[in-house]
């Protein structure tokens, strides 16, 4: 019932990969690492949610709040999803109109780029 | 809580009201649900959301009384439905009078990280009852699944 | 029954007295004790196991008294220790005045199907402790694990 | 929670392969296996314990009364089992000097035939 977090660069992007349960307990270390690489001035980021096992309300929160926090900066926050599960967490709560989600971490990384 | 014609299949999780303790109501009711064959795996998915959301808001009830408090998850099921209960010693609250959130496409929306999990519940499953119990709140959320029976006998819905 | 100085980790899981439930007692358990990192993967498959005989025998102490009986697992733990109870409401035993097997090498050893339980639980856990309940048999086992603190402090493991 | 069993025919030789858990509820439905075996005549054995992730006291009961059953037939029953967490049952009560226990399917076929 762990999170793990890796920071890669992939192709001049950041690519956070967050693997495990995003729940009430692990979702404070997600808002941790999303406020330090923003602090670290990486405003464009993919998030690869394909390792997610479990995503409730509060790692939903923490995305919009990491969300919130790059556009402060004008960049972005997209998404990698392509799990029913997951992304049927998004569709009930109407996210995916405010998220970009991508259903592959190559096509994500170039809209990063392109943005 | 749970009726008593409900009775025969209870089982009962007591857990300390720390968010640590949420992955375990996750693992024992996805277990529950899946012995029973009649619920689709995207539905057991559903349920164990669910449940997650209330076990959050139970805990998240303690943080101000104080967190030597405990979050009883208790199951029970019957022919025709499946129910989980979430019972907290919180300070309780009024289901109908939560504020709502401006529509997704307005900017303001960014400014919510929270407030979903109600709505996620309210969606997930086929039935979710509030209630005030003597010392705190309680969350029953239930899933119609297998044959379904009479649909009549109100009574076993009754929320004692 | 688990003593007050451990009461802040207490996990507390009630299922029917029927079998299909023990898989449940052990997904419990051995989840709890995954997540405490100083518990050796052998160590916990023999927690598993000896909570898996515990709940046998419950179940089948309650097989008489009828089966609307629930068997309680209690999950408890401090810095040097785990402590996994299992109290039933049945007619309870003297542990002390169990039959012994004949010898392995003995044939008539195969006339014996049962009785393996209780050496295996007293052979897996570093304690074990039968006492009769107000209501039944409790069996309470216990590993140490982790930083051992001060074993002079007798009072933890009193039995309440 | 499931037990899964299957009977082959490998080189002449029964096999019973078991999967998943052996307790106090599956038990029952390997003893009843084993009954039907005996009674349709094979008295020589091999149990597959490779795939069985929980074994206890009930299990091993249920195996003890194979084992009475196919020897008062002249038969054998031998096991298959690597696994240490499952030999380890066998070893605690003993029973590892009451069964042939072999460490790949092939030995214990061959074994089965010498019988
Ligand atoms: N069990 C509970 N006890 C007390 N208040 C609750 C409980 N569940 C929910 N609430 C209240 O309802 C609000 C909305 O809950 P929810 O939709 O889950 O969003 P969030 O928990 O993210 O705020 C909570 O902020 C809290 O004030
Ligand atoms: N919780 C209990 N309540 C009553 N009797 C028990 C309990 N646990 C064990 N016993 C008694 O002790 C005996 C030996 O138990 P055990 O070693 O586990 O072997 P088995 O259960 O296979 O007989 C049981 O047959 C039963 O008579």
């Amino acid at each position: 019932m762990d999170l793990v977090l890796d920071v890669t660069e992939s192709d001049g992007a950041t690519v956070l990969t967050v693997r495990g349960e995003v729940d009430v307990y692990t979702a404070p270390k997600l808002r941790e690492k999303l406020v330090e690489l923003v602090a670290q001035g990486r405003y464009t980021i993919v998030v690869d949610l394909e390792a997610v096992d479990f995503l409730d309300s509060t790692g939903l929160g923490v995305l919009v709040g990491g969300l919130k926090r790059v556009r402060s900066h004008d960049g972005e926050l997209i998404l990698v999803c392509t799990h029913q599960r997951i992304l049927k967490v998004f569709e009930i709560t109407g996210l995916t109109k405010v998220f970009t989600i991508h259903d592959s971490l190559g096509a994500a990384v170039d809209t990063s780029r392109a943005s | 809580m749970i009726v008593a014609g409900l009775a025969a299949s209870v089982v009962e999780l007591e857990i300390p009201a720390r968010g640590e303790y949420v992955g375990l109501a996750r693992l024992v009711v996805s277990s529950l649900a899946s012995s029973r064959r009649t619920l689709a795996d995207d539905r057991i998915d559903d349920l164990k959301l669910a449940l997650s959301e209330a076990c959050t808001n139970a805990i998240e009830a303690h943080a101000d009384v104080g967190d030597d408090e405990t979050v009883l998850v208790r199951w029970a099921e019957s022919d025709d439905r499946l129910e989980v209960e979430v019972e907290d010693r919180g300070p309780g609250f009024d289901p109908s009078t939560l504020p709502e959130h401006p529509p997704v496409t307005d900017p303001e929306r960014l400014n919510f990280e929270r407030g979903l999990g109600i709505p996620l519940i309210r969606s997930l499953v086929d039935e979710v009852i509030f209630a005030r119990v003597e010392q705190g709140m309680a969350v029953r959320m239930v899933m119609f699944c297998g044959p379904v029976a009479d649909l009549d006998d109100d009574d076993e819905l009754a929320w004692s």
